[in-house]
């Protein structure tokens, strides 16, 4: 791990003397160790703060929307599961790629802090990783004991970049990343009711999820516009839990890449994720396997059809 | 009989494209083919245009059923809204599920402007269905109920 | 402040027997918005549509609901109306009192109840209806043809006649279709190639006709007044322009055993051929599975006699692109396939044949010259059996549950014309009902069975078999109540005919509908049976449905008045109710260009204030008015709402959810 | 002091609740909030803190305030407010109580919001020391001293038993009405809270520096070119303000219903985009006003107008719930002083 962030400091501190680059996206050092936060540099000398760790679980694709309108190319370091995310907003044109230098970074699973307060970990004064293990505060873990459940499963590998910082140590995933959905749909439609009504009565409506998301860049979300007909911004009712997490669901469907950061951010631990997985399940499915940013050119599912799709009646496998 | 009449009626929203299933409900009007009155059509212009934000308001403002109705696949006027909107629809529906809300509640069916009978059985036995289901409760907003 | 007006319409009896319109009427006034509310017996009527007109003017309505018939009935009616009194034409809504309420409901307080739901429906509809104006856009003053029959030809000529240019575009490598192949017509018996090959020749000598034969559609694009057409035109290997028609390379061609599909395959023709004489165009072409040099480079022999250097063996497909005006579907019928019909042996037995190989077997330019000889051993028949109704009502499945409306008379017309030239030929007709509706058809019949003494059997045939050479007819006779067996030289099945299996295709790229048995939908069953719901697509001949050649002609001359109708206009209205993007919240993520099946949305970056005096550039879709059609599939596929359509918003269509659900 | 052993805690969750509405922190699908207590509630008082704070019991994310009934042309204007009924918060740590003093300040100065003020008369506060307090915690910071906290009776656990104080005449009227508690001589309780004291003196955020925060530098403090760097990674969602307990900020909106309209008020943030949003223009126009605003309401705003008292109590959730994790402590560091 501090190979790969002296690489990247490296890496950066290059671009941004020879006047390639006039910014970096990155992460920045915390106050507790785990609490590190995207940042942008835009001097050599203000990268004394960059860092790169174990506890970068941050997309930071979608800070490109408006970062790549500003003056300037900016460099940024994308880890596998971002730069899918990368890819999709370019396909929807939501990033000017010319203003981009894209750096791929090799990732192996970012830790979740609330596991390791869990642990007992409140403060990290040290930690290193390998492949396998995270070493905090002294202690070792396995890595699927303490990174956050998006990483858990994570199949994603590195796309095509301006450039790429490997070594070449790639995690292989500890789960399915439909386990759960198909858990799910093996309830009884009593017990899955059962199930989201406690997960979202949780929900608080701070729009967390929508606002981390990298498939949500509307100008302005149909939730907060007055004028469609759907605004709303507490759930006032338990309705309003279900129509809000479904819609937006929906609007992602088939762009969701499965980044994670839904489930990350939330702040009552609501397994969004969920969701848009089963929506990724269904069109996996019916249409054919689809990964959402695998490429910046191809239809989505939800704007293609073949003429021999099946009804929606025929969903569950016959009426 | 007096308990029947206390009972709230189920109330079922189907949207029909204009130019297949709205005609085939017409013409299942023209050929007197009775369906139950809890059906009220609205008209949209095709299948795709049916958003699932009006499905879910439909279950908010208290429907116990929704039904979207449109062109054979292949025989959109639009050459081709029905194809999205079986998708659209397909996962929809399979997330309402997923849900835990009932789904014989969500319906698609394809209703050509010639078949005012299949209109018609199809009406019936949705509206049928529905109301062995009885009232929504999955998908209700109290608010609109009292 | 919105003035609203309702008028609720009995019509007649038909709504006000089971909707307590006065009623309605009244409970609708109070709702909000609401100034008037009337009703009427026939508000369709001049006095209905006056009543609303004087209403409008009087209390200055901003807009008005109609509780009445379908708005597939009348809508275009109201917004006439509200038109010439000074309302937007789009500021009227129709609640559909009658095909959705008073005709499937028998209750009255029931229906009342609904029909005053469905009024509130309309009228909060109405509330967010904002007036609307239709664009404009040019017209291509030229139509398109797609086949080549007797239909299109009419068309075409037609079209051509009042001075529109017209292409036809035909799949075979001659126009003239299935009439060309025609012995004699009924009911007045006069050779078809007379009265057709005439109009062959028109069509070729038209200045405003292009006649595009072995060419077929590959693709349509745009929309009423502005279609853009791919067309392939098929390598025929023979330069259309140089060949005279000679016939010479026929004679030499060494390969002389293709089917001959003119005759029905029932003789063989060489593999450079002209279909038949009169053909249009007079020009050959070389069939590749079958030509020598194409197959194996060995030979050349029709390049080497051509006196004008018309062969040329590495033609290639071509496609073509054109604009058109307005589209005219006329890709005609075949006979079905009698796979399905064993039991009458038309696989097994060479002397069972279709009507339509019979028309072959007694045209003078067919394989035997006019002369009626058997398919297997060339000799006489002495006795024949028709069999009618082969696969035409037939619910089993097997064939088409439609008549196919030309059969008793073509079978009519054979059976006399045979026993014309062959008295002594014994002919009999197994039928299931004899049909004979139209001018001179049922006198043409009779005077088959009367005058020619053609042995009328009303029954079904059960199974033909061959026993001692002949060709057993096992059949019941109805009348008399009893089973016959008919020893037969000769059989005829009257095919059910279907639709060209092209038109399926053409249907999904003009985008028409299309029935159950294929046929193409007209827009009105009655009213507007020459047009497709498609605005701009035309419906020429069987395509539409089973006709006998009067009435194709007919069809087809309406159907170019139609054409001609569109093409005299200099612009057209284009659909109000379209796709419009809200700029300001539009992203530009493409994602609705993507579903849109008309192309006609576009993105332009565009530059925003975004405060403090300065501005963005953003990307935002853009509609084509002209082009949008109003499908609608954008707006869901929009994640943010920019992309709504106009008649049919968002809010409007969630105001109807809630009137309907408010209770 | 009367004191009941834990693991008979459910008697006296159940007696309270025999008598009035008791709120304490229950546990569904993995996280712990307020919640009415009803019979099969997983109660959780081992988390030291709940998502939500407490103030979710004065000031609801949303609340009815009155309904418009519609019928023809005429409406009927009905007032929806909930009569507040005698309810116990149990489980409030001193953060959170704390956080009702700073609201107090909002809704009870003139003129007083009669919704909030209901509920607050209504109430008996029960609230519990701090045990295990986290290194997000710095509630000293801002005075509150969480081994110690003076609800309407004092809670505190020592080894396996919960000891009650109670500190104000309905908290003597709350705990003399239960019959479930013992009486006894609070034997180690003022040792477990020395311990406390003890533990939160080693937290690592106790001793920021607020010495700049003051109304006189209020401009100083506004220009610091620090915001931008200090707003970059936020995302513009609302988690800190929902998870605030002083975040008082609400909007008032109509919902319609079938029979007229509702309206109520519900929690806004300052984070959202809309929150400035008038007619003219938003005087907010990008994240790092937004952001600048929260924290300079909460430190040096709130404070001018209050006679020094802060509008963050130091409960710490912003620091654990932010999704970029930034949150008010960083911004402490950079422009408080340099202690």
């Amino acid at each position: 791990m501090q190979r790969l962030k002296t690489a990247m400091i490296e890496k950066a501190t290059a671009l941004l003397t020879s006047g390639e680059v006039s910014k970096v996206l990155g992460w920045k050092k915390g106050e507790l160790g785990f609490d590190v936060e995207p940042a942008v540099f835009t001097s050599v000398d203000s990268l004394v703060d960059f860092t790169y760790d174990a506890f970068c679980g941050a997309n930071l694709s979608k800070y490109l929307v408006e970062e790549s309108k500003k003056e300037g190319k900016i460099l940024v370091f994308l880890k596998p599961c971002d730069s899918y995310s990368f890819n999709q907003l370019i396909k929807e044109h939501r990033i000017k790629k010319e203003n981009v230098y894209t750096v791929g970074i090799e990732c192996q699973g970012k830790v979740d802090p609330y596991k390791l307060k869990e642990n007992g970990i409140e403060f990290v004064t040290d930690a290193s990783e390998t492949v396998d293990t995270v070493t905090v505060n002294g202690k070792e873990f396995k890595k699927e004991e303490i990174i956050l459940g998006k990483c858990l499963t994570c199949t994603k590998k590195l796309l095509s970049y301006d450039d790429v910082i490997s070594f070449n140590e790639k995690r292989e995933p500890s789960l399915d990343r439909f386990e759960m959905v198909k858990k799910l749909e093996a309830m009884t439609a009593d017990e899955r009711y059962a199930f989201w009504k406690d997960q979202l009565s949780n929900c608080i409506r701070c729009n967390a999820c929508r606002n981390v998301c990298p498939a949500c860049t509307c100008t302005k979300c149909v939730f907060d516009n007055d004028n469609s007909g759907i605004a709303s911004k507490a759930n006032s009712d338990s309705f309003e839990e279900k129509m809000f997490h479904i819609i937006r669901a929906f609007h992602v469907a088939g762009r969701c890449t499965d980044c994670g950061e839904c489930s990350r951010v939330c702040p009552q631990h609501i397994p969004l994720h969920l969701l848009n997985r089963k929506f990724i399940s269904d069109i996996d499915r019916l249409y054919g396997e689809y990964q959402a940013g695998e490429d910046t050119e191809s239809k989505g599912p939800l704007t293609n059809y073949t003429t021999g799709d099946v009804d929606p009646s025929d969903v569950f496998g016959g009426k | 009989m007096q308990e029947m009449n206390n009972e709230k009626k189920p109330l079922i929203v189907a949207f029909c494209c204009n130019w297949c299933s709205y005609a085939g409900a017409d013409l299942a009007g023209s050929s007197r083919l009775s369906y139950p009155a809890d059906v009220k059509i609205i008209r949209v212009p095709c299948s795709c245009r049916v958003n699932p934000m009006f499905i879910l308001k439909a279950f908010q403002r208290g429907a116990d059923g929704v039904i979207i109705c449109g062109c054979h696949p292949g025989d959109c006027h639009y050459t081709t809204g029905n194809y999205y909107a079986r998708r659209r629809m397909s996962l929809l529906f399979s997330m309402l599920d997923y849900l835990g809300i009932e789904r014989e509640r969500t319906r698609v069916e394809w209703v050509s402007a010639a078949e005012g009978a299949k209109f018609s059985a199809v009406m019936n036995d949705f509206a049928g269905k529905i109301a062995e289901l009885g009232e929504n409760k999955r998908l209700e907003d109290l608010r609109c109920k009292d | 402040m919105q003035k609203i007006g309702v008028f609720v319409c009995w019509c007649g009896s038909n709504i006000a027997a089971t909707v307590d319109v006065k009623k309605v009427a009244e409970v609708l006034k109070a709702e909000p918005g609401v100034v008037i509310s009337e009703n009427y017996q026939y508000m369709c009527s001049e006095n209905g549509q006056a009543l609303i007109r004087n209403a409008i003017k009087e209390h200055g309505l901003t807009g008005i609901v109609v509780c009445s018939c379908s708005p597939r009935m009348h809508e275009a009616t109201f917004r006439k109306t509200a038109e010439s009194a000074g309302l937007n034409p789009y500021m009227v809504e129709i609640a559909n009192i009658r095909e959705q309420c008073s005709w499937i409901h028998k209750d009255i307080e029931e229906a009342t109840e609904k029909a005053i739901i469905l009024g509130r429906s309309a009228i909060a509809k109405l509330k967010l209806n904002a007036p609307l104006t239709s664009g404009e856009s040019a017209v291509v003053k030229r139509a398109l043809v797609i086949g080549g029959g007797i239909a299109g030809i009419q068309s075409a000529l037609d079209i051509a006649e009042a001075g529109y240019e017209v292409d036809i575009v035909e799949s075979a490598p001659t126009i003239g279709g299935n009439m060309a192949k025609l012995d004699k017509t009924f009911p007045t018996l006069d050779c078809a190639a007379c009265i057709l090959t005439p109009k062959m020749v028109d069509c070729a000598q038209n200045e405003n006709i292009d006649i595009m034969t072995f060419s077929e559609i590959e693709s349509v694009k745009g929309f009423v007044g502005n279609f853009k057409v791919q067309i392939r035109r098929k390598a025929r290997f023979v330069d259309e322009k140089k060949c005279t028609g000679c016939g010479v390379c026929m004679q030499k061609c060494p390969s002389k055993k293709g089917k001959n599909e003119f005759n029905m395959g029932l003789n063989n023709r060489p593999a450079i051929y002209i279909p038949f004489a009169q053909a249009i165009p007079n020009v050959a072409i070389i069939d590749p599975e079958q030509c020598l040099k194409l197959k194996n480079g060995k030979c050349g022999l029709c390049a080497m006699q051509c006196q004008v250097n018309a062969i040329d063996y590495t033609q290639k497909d071509e496609i073509i692109e054109r604009e058109y005006g307005a589209i005219v579907v006329a890709t005609g019928y075949k006979p079905i396939s009698l796979e399905n019909f064993n039991e009458y042996g038309y696989d097994t037995y060479k002397d069972v044949v279709t009507s339509l190989e019979l028309e072959r077997l007694m045209n003078a330019a067919g394989p035997s010259d006019g002369h009626l000889v058997r398919p297997s051993d060339h000799k006489e028949p002495k006795v024949i059996t028709f069999i009618q109704c082969v696969g035409s009502r037939d619910t089993s499945g097997c064939g088409k549950p439609y008549c196919s409306k030309i059969c008793c008379m073509y079978t009519a017309k054979h059976a006399m014309l045979i026993r014309e030239k062959y008295p002594n030929t014994e002919v009999h007709v197994f039928y299931i009902d004899v049909r004979t509706p139209g001018k001179n058809y049922d006198e043409f019949f009779r005077r088959a069975v009367e005058q020619y003494g053609v042995d009328y059997i009303k029954g079904m045939v059960g199974k033909v078999y061959e026993e001692n050479g002949k060709l057993m007819v096992q059949g019941s006779d109805l009348i008399n109540n009893e089973q016959v067996v008919i020893p037969s030289d000769l059989v005829v099945l009257a095919a059910a005919i279907e639709p060209n299996p092209s038109v399926r295709k053409i249907a999904t790229m003009v985008t028409a509908s299309i029935d159950t048995n294929n046929f193409l939908t007209e827009a009105h069953a009655k009213l507007r049976p020459v047009e497709s719901p498609t605005a701009g697509i035309f419906l020429s001949g069987v395509c539409q449905g089973p006709k006998d050649i009067p009435e194709t002609v007919s069809q087809a001359s309406a159907c170019a008045a139609k054409v001609v109708g569109l093409l005299s206009k200099d612009k057209l209205k284009c659909n109000a109710c379209v796709s419009h993007s809200d700029e300001m919240l539009c992203t530009g993520c493409s994602v609705c260009a993507n579903v849109c099946p008309y192309g006609a949305i576009t993105y332009v970056d565009k530059e925003f204030r975004i405060g403090g005096g300065k501005t963005e550039l953003r990307r935002v879709a853009s509609v084509n008015e002209a082009v949008c059609q109003g499908c609608g599939a954008c707006t869901v596929a929009c994640p943010s709402g920019a992309m709504d359509l106009k008649g049919f918003s968002n809010k409007q269509i969630m105001a109807e959810v809630d009137a309907i659900c408010k209770r | 002091m009367k004191k009941i052993a834990l693991s008979n805690i459910d008697l006296l969750y159940k007696e309270i609740a025999g008598a009035q509405e008791l709120y304490l922190p229950v546990k569904v699908a993995g996280a712990t909030n307020f919640k009415k207590f009803e019979d099969g509630v997983e109660v959780d008082i081992k988390s030291l803190q709940t998502v939500k704070s407490a103030k979710d019991l004065f000031f609801p994310q949303s609340e009815d305030m009155m309904e418009f009934k519609t019928s023809g042309k005429s409406i009927e204007v009905i007032d929806a407010r909930k009569k507040a009924e005698p309810f116990v918060l149990f489980g409030v740590r001193g953060c959170d109580l704390k956080s009702f003093e700073v609201l107090d300040k909002v809704f009870l100065a003139e003129p007083v919001d009669t919704m909030y003020q209901a509920k607050r008369e209504a109430v008996t506060v029960v609230t519990l020391a701090c045990n295990n307090p986290e290194t997000s915690c710095f509630c000293k910071v801002f005075g509150v001293d969480a081994s110690n906290p003076k609800g309407d009776v004092q809670a505190t656990i020592v080894s396996d038993e919960m000891h009650f104080e109670a500190l104000t005449e309905k908290g003597e009227k709350l705990l003399s009405s239960l019959k479930c508690l013992e009486d006894c001589e609070g034997k180690g309780v003022e040792e477990e809270k020395a311990q406390i004291k003890e533990k939160i003196d080693a937290l690592p955020f106790v001793n920021l520096d607020l010495t700049n925060f003051k109304g006189e530098n209020l401009m100083e403090l506004f220009n610091r070119p620090e915001w931008e760097e200090l707003s970059k990674a936020c995302l513009g969602c609302g988690t800190c303000t929902f998870v605030c307990p002083t975040c008082q900020c609400f909007d008032i909106r109509d919902f319609q219903t079938n029979a007229g309209v509702k309206r109520f008020r519900c929690w806004d943030s300052c984070m959202y985009s809309e929150f400035t949003k008038m007619a003219a223009e938003n005087p907010r126009k990008n994240q790092m006003q937004r952001y600048r605003q929260r924290f300079m309401h909460k430190l040096c705003y709130f404070p001018s107008n209050n006679d020094g008292e802060y509008g963050c109590v130091g409960c710490g959730r912003c620091v654990k719930k932010c999704p970029q994790s930034l949150n008010i402590v960083k911004v402490i560091k950079k422009l408080g002083g340099n202690k």
